[in-house]
């Protein structure tokens, strides 16, 4: 019965955050300036749902997955544009910009089976640096650096609904996801996975597997990038991107789905808050940062923490 | 005859870039041997080191041998003090917590150089003055020479430091085994600020061979140089001192040859790909230890 | 904090007057969009001081007179980081405070990212470096700065038939947008005139080493080196080439503006010609007027950027007083009747597409200063 | 046909010969003593037995099945589980999901259900709750199911260990030092436990342990290794009565 009450909370929200941002454009309250975040949040939200999949629950560091998503963006902008009607043309491209990125996933899951933590992390941001190469040089089909323009502005917020429920699909699969067979072995890779292989987990095939799932996600937040800003270019999916998706991810409390949705929402929505600072804007945003990270990590919150699992300890004694 | 000399000044410029990557790398596999972090910020503190110079010898005139020595301290206890501030509250919690914080540092230094030196390059001549030597129809530039002479010179004498004194034992005690190392009665806080503290030196040495290379102040300097040598790192073999020199050396030279016998266009690209050939030849690196866990 | 309070200080002055309809002096809001912070902080910030002296100019004469009305300029500049994702919320924030017309956005890939939005909206946009042909595609956009190929036509045209030059080596950054721009051009227009490209080595953004590159074009017959990039880009590559012993000519297109200021000794730039609009050591009335005023205010010489900046701004006064109306129809209706008369060109005028008219030059460095080319 | 068989197993790391010429048969039902000082290699049986390691030399049949070159995962599949010397638990994950993962090739279902949750997984999941809830009455853990695996106390960690290693359905079930770290009242408890389960779950088991009582007093038959060979073999009270292993343990 508990689990019920947690779906149903979950879609009264989902209902009342729809209902409130369909009031707030709708009715003219909010400035412009917060209508042009409101994609750029869904589309942190699936990035971030999907990057704490394999950073939370695969436990594995990722710096790759604007990669993912530049793939996503524009083999899904390459669809938009090639005048198909919209109907048509949207979800189409978002199932291509899943796809041709969970291709991608599947090839960086080749050295995904062989190496682990920091040697990982260093690969993955090697094969987005050299995606973004090819995207450089792949003039006649990607336009080089001058980008790739004209993609029908198909995801800005009139098409809020599209990509909301997207976002939402998106956090449901990941979530219902973690509840089942397959995200506990993903998990269980995590926490041991030496553990996880000797009840039978096949730690390559799970580690694939989840590397391709979030590749598939990033693509489509890629689509919805494209068709959002109409413009791609490769520069704007360096690592620089990847790192600010895994910040969001580390910030929400790794392997906390719900921590990552605020986190993005919040590292979206704060540089734009801190505008009225001018210069001091990315200053005060780094200090932000810091100061999140040391307060999640404190004492104070570790008290509350340490404090709630005394209290299951004590029951056990 | 022109080809082979062609490949050898081909060579050469590898070189040329590959020491100074391997003088930032030696920072890094530093600090992420023992402190077991990786310093996103390591490549801000060069440029700390770069601006630091040209404060001391352009708008203090301080002698520039002095100003050497200065900009090193400096970075040296900045480094001490972000990691106290930053890092050390950290120390028990998830390694990518302190990885995240590492890279709000690195904003915060770009940031603060941007608003205090704005965002217009500065130019500012090289204080190292070394004449070029000319073989046959070869040039070696003064500042590779010496830029890769104070590499080795830093190697080994970080070689020696780790395994001839008792700061280094601790500091491999500390790499080995950080709780273990507290129970022999080491101090694990000081081993790792006193590892900082040689770590940003080194990135202070670093930034000073850069700026006298490329003579141009700007606050975003250390961000390419920095992921580069890390990249150089890992390819060496991360912790592994002299995996750091090998793997800067290397990188620079793929750098290099693939410019100039590939394409300039993905150099970057054929880089990472030999990094991803290599990692997947040799998971850690060129010379780096292969940890396997005991079951 | 100086800065700060002149911000604050502007945004209380459109507040007050904002709420104060009857006032005299009614304010026109001019929204800039470009870089302020980030690795092209330096192209924003030279916009936007350059925009600052002119309006400072225009408000000590009595501001702009439509009708009956007098306008004081002001200038909201929002930061874009010259990033596609984020100049919409910069131009959407300059909307929320009520831009009457979009300076901007400074860089190419950004202006392209709001072009549509403020064509929708149907606000006069004028760009006054974004340099892609595609910034003035709608009828709404104009631009103050060439475009890249206009200039790798007219500086390929200047090498082959007026230097005579046949065997070029280029160097060019393949990961932006300007630079592939202009080389595209300049290698088709060579091929034209019957000219080779010897070698066309390219770079990354931020790349500080090019002896690579360089080592490859010393090896071919080169009779002179092109780079269409930045100054910075030039700084870095002079020095080099300067010091493995080159000596073949420099050329470079209007990026190189500003790179007396960043090279450690001229002597490496000595020569060299780049297309340029703008050259802040022109001994002309207007030129040193606007060169004094922004030292005395910024302690910096003027690029061309800042240059471009400051002739949006008369841009703008120019369609006013020819619209005679702040209505954006009226304002970009006007655009293509408009004679400006600014720092990078005098006159200026507009065709229907939204280019500028006006002519190229050709600077040069001798004697370690700037000169336009006779 | 016995249920395992070992026969001239061997490995070698480096110059060391960690396990040398070992000979094992364990019959269907039996429960075995691996036993032995320090460093006499009982782990690194272990590890031979379970694929993380691959053997130098020798064979490996379970029921008939050559076992050498398959992976850990593979051969937990064809019916060995085991628990680790150093507790290896998903301390991040609650005591009840340790127990489902490992019922993860018992009880399956498609990644569309996972995904979708359809009624095909809300069945099987709820199958997969019975199980892991059974298992968990066993050993008395399930009243903590839905605490994180990390904040039970150690002797609870244990049980819970090999709850896991059963969720698999073994055939051979390989404890290594269960009773390590633990009271005379919780390894009198281990003992109790451990001869239930072997009834309850029809499971053949063999452990390493260095408690002597609870070797005594548990296990039929012992194998004794030093120096990575063995050193006796038999049934418990004649090996224990063997001067050689006497010698072993107490030394000269």
């Amino acid at each position: 019965m508990k689990k019920y009450g947690k779906q149903i909370i979950g879609c009264v929200a989902a209902a009342a955050v729809y209902a409130a941002v369909m009031i707030l454009v709708n009715g003219g309250f909010l400035s412009r300036q917060m209508m042009s975040l409101i994609i750029p949040v869904c589309m942190n939200i699936i990035l971030a749902v999907s990057l704490c999949m394999v950073v939370g629950f695969l436990g594995e560091l990722s710096l790759g997955h604007a990669a993912f998503m530049s793939i996503g963006a524009y083999s899904g902008a390459l669809i938009l544009k090639s005048g198909l009607p919209t109907v048509a043309a949207l979800p189409l491209a978002v199932l291509v910009g899943g796809v041709c990125a969970a291709l991608l996933g599947l090839l960086v899951g080749i050295p995904v089976l062989r190496l682990r933590g920091d040697y990982l992390a260093i690969t993955t941001l090697g094969f987005g640096e050299i995606i973004k190469s090819v995207f450089n040089a792949a003039t006649p089909v990607t336009g080089g650096a001058g980008g790739l323009k004209k993609i029908p502005p198909v995801t800005t917020y009139r098409n809020f609904t599209f990509v909301y429920i997207l976002m939402l699909l998106v956090i449901l699969l990941v979530s219902n996801l973690v509840k089942s067979r397959h995200g506990r072995a993903i998990c269980a890779i995590r926490d041991n996975y030496i553990a996880a292989e000797a009840i039978g987990i096949k730690v390559s095939f799970f580690k694939t597997m989840a590397f391709v799932i979030a590749a598939f996600m990033a693509g489509m937040a890629g689509v919805v990038y494209a068709g959002n800003i109409g413009i791609l270019k490769p520069v704007n999916f360096d690592y620089n991107t990847s790192i600010e998706i895994l910040v969001m991810v580390v910030l929400g409390g790794m392997g906390n789905i719900t921590g990552s949705i605020i986190a993005a929402f919040l590292l979206t929505v704060l540089p734009e808050m801190l505008r009225g600072l001018s210069n001091y804007r990315m200053l005060v945003y780094a200090i932000a940062l810091i100061a999140m990270m040391l307060f999640n990590n404190s004492p104070l919150k570790r008290m509350l923490v340490e404090k709630h699992n005394m209290r299951q300890a004590g029951k056990i004694e | 005859m022109a080809l082979l000399n062609g490949i050898l000044a081909q060579l050469l410029n590898g070189l040329r870039i590959g020491s100074i990557y391997a003088l930032i790398a030696l920072g890094y596999t530093m600090v992420y041997g023992i402190a077991k972090m990786i310093n996103f910020a390591h490549g801000d503190i060069i440029m700390v080191g770069a601006y630091a110079l040209y404060v001391f010898v352009s708008l203090l005139h301080v002698h520039p041998a002095l100003a050497v020595v200065l900009t090193i301290g400096f970075c040296a206890v900045m480094g001490i003090t972000i990691e106290k501030i930053a890092y050390k509250p950290l120390r028990n919690a998830q390694r990518l917590a302190v990885l995240i914080t590492a890279i709000g540092v690195s904003y915060l230094l770009q940031n603060l150089a941007l608003l205090i030196f704005k965002a217009t390059p500065i130019p500012f001549g090289s204080i190292i003055r070394v004449p070029s030597i000319t073989v046959g129809e070869i040039t070696i530039s003064g500042l590779t020479m010496v830029t890769l002479a104070v590499t080795a010179v830093v190697m080994v004498g970080l070689t020696l430091f780790v395994n001839h004194t008792k700061m280094g034992h601790s500091m491999l005690a500390v790499s080995e085994d950080q709780g273990a190392a507290k129970l022999m009665g080491i101090n694990v806080d000081r081993t790792i600020t006193i590892t900082f503290a040689i770590g940003s030196a080194l990135a202070a040495v670093a930034g000073i061979l850069y700026i006298s290379q490329y003579e141009s102040l700007l606050p975003t300097l250390g961000a390419l140089p920095g992921i580069k040598a890390f990249v150089a790192a890992v390819l060496g073999g991360i912790g592994s001192i002299p995996g750091a020199m090998i793997g800067g050396l290397v990188l620079g030279i793929i750098e290099s040859m693939s410019k100039a016998y590939i394409s300039t266009q993905l150099a970057d690209a054929i880089v990472f790909s030999m990094l991803v050939v290599v990692l997947l030849l040799k998971p850690s690196g060129i010379l780096g230890k292969l940890s396997i866990e005991k079951v | 904090m100086k800065k700060v309070l002149k911000t604050a200080g502007i945004a209380c002055t459109i507040a007050m007057l904002a709420s104060s309809v009857a006032s005299a002096a009614d304010t026109f809001l001019i929204g800039g969009v470009g870089p302020l912070t980030g690795a092209a902080a330096s192209y924003g910030v030279s916009v936007k001081q350059g925009a600052e002296i002119a309006i400072e100019e225009i408000n000590a004469a009595g501001g702009v007179t439509v009708g009956d009305t007098t306008y004081e300029l002001a200038l909201q500049f929002e930061d874009d980081q010259a990033s596609e994702d984020i100049a919409p919320q910069a131009y959407n924030a300059v909307m929320d405070a009520g831009a009457n017309v979009i300076m901007g956005a400074v860089t190419s890939g950004a202006c392209i990212a709001i072009t549509a939005q403020t064509y929708a909206d149907g606000i006069l946009q004028v760009t006054p470096s974004g340099s892609a042909e595609a910034c003035i595609e709608n009828d709404n956009a104009f631009r103050i700065c060439f475009s890249d190929p206009e200039q790798g036509v007219a500086m390929a045209d200047y090498m082959t038939d007026t230097l005579g030059l046949t065997k070029i080596a280029v160097i060019y950054n393949t990961a932006d947008e300007y630079s592939t721009g202009i080389r595209e051009a300049f290698e088709a227009e060579v091929a034209e005139k019957g000219g080779e490209i010897v070698a066309s080595e390219a770079f990354q953004t931020n790349d500080t080493d090019f002896n690579a590159q360089l080592t490859t074009i010393n090896g071919t017959d080169a009779e002179a080196i092109y780079v269409p990039a930045y100054y910075q880009d030039a700084t870095y590559i002079t020095k080099q080439a300067s010091d493995m012993g080159m000596s073949l000519p420099f050329f470079g297109s209007d990026g190189w503006d500003g790179v007396l200021g960043t090279v450690t000794d001229p002597a490496t730039v000595e020569g060299c010609i780049f297309t340029s609009p703008f050259c802040a050591s022109v001994d002309d009335e207007k030129t040193v007027a606007f060169v004094e005023a922004y030292k005395a205010a910024y302690d910096a010489t003027p690029d061309q950027f800042a240059a471009d900046g400051y002739d949006c701004v008369y841009t703008f006064k120019a369609a006013m007083e020819q619209a005679g109306s702040i209505e954006s129809a009226d304002l970009i209706a006007a655009m293509t009747e408009i004679s400006v008369s600014g720092q990078t060109g005098d006159p200026i005028t507009f065709d229907a597409s939204g280019a500028p008219i006006k002519d190229v030059k050709f600077v040069t460095v001798k004697d370690g200063a700037y000169t336009f080319v006779e | 046909m016995a249920l395992l068989e070992v026969k001239n197993l061997g490995i070698s790391f480096g110059g060391l010969r960690a396990v040398d010429g070992l000979n094992m048969t364990i019959e269907e039902g039996s429960l075995v003593g691996l036993i032995g000082p320090n460093g006499a290699g009982k782990t690194t049986v272990f590890n031979l037995l379970t694929g993380v390691y691959r053997p130098t030399d020798g064979i490996i049949r379970l029921d008939g099945t050559d076992l050498v070159g398959k992976n850990p995962s593979q051969i937990c599949q064809a019916g060995i589980a085991r628990t680790f010397q150093n507790i290896r638990l998903f301390s991040d994950m609650t005591v009840a999901d340790n127990v489902k993962a490992a019922l993860h090739n018992q009880i399956s279902y498609s990644l569309a259900g996972s995904l979708l949750h359809t009624p095909h997984y809300r069945k099987k999941e709820k199958e997969i709750d019975g199980r892991a809830m059974e298992i968990l009455r066993v050993f008395e853990l399930d009243q903590f199911a839905g605490y994180k695996a990390a904040n039970l106390p150690y002797g609870k960690q244990r049980k819970l260990e090999i709850a896991r290693a059963l969720a698999t359905n073994p055939r051979l079930l390989l404890l290594d030092e269960p009773a390590a770290g633990m009271n005379p009242n919780e390894t009198a408890e281990l003992m109790e436990t451990i001869k239930f389960l072997r009834k309850e779950f029809q499971v053949t088991i063999l452990l390493i342990e260095h408690d002597m009582k609870l070797v005594a007093g548990i296990c039929e038959e012992l194998t004794v290794l030093n120096f990575g060979e063995v050193l006796c073999q038999g049934k418990t009270a004649d090996v224990l009565k063997d001067p050689q292993v006497i010698t072993a343990y107490l030394g000269e």
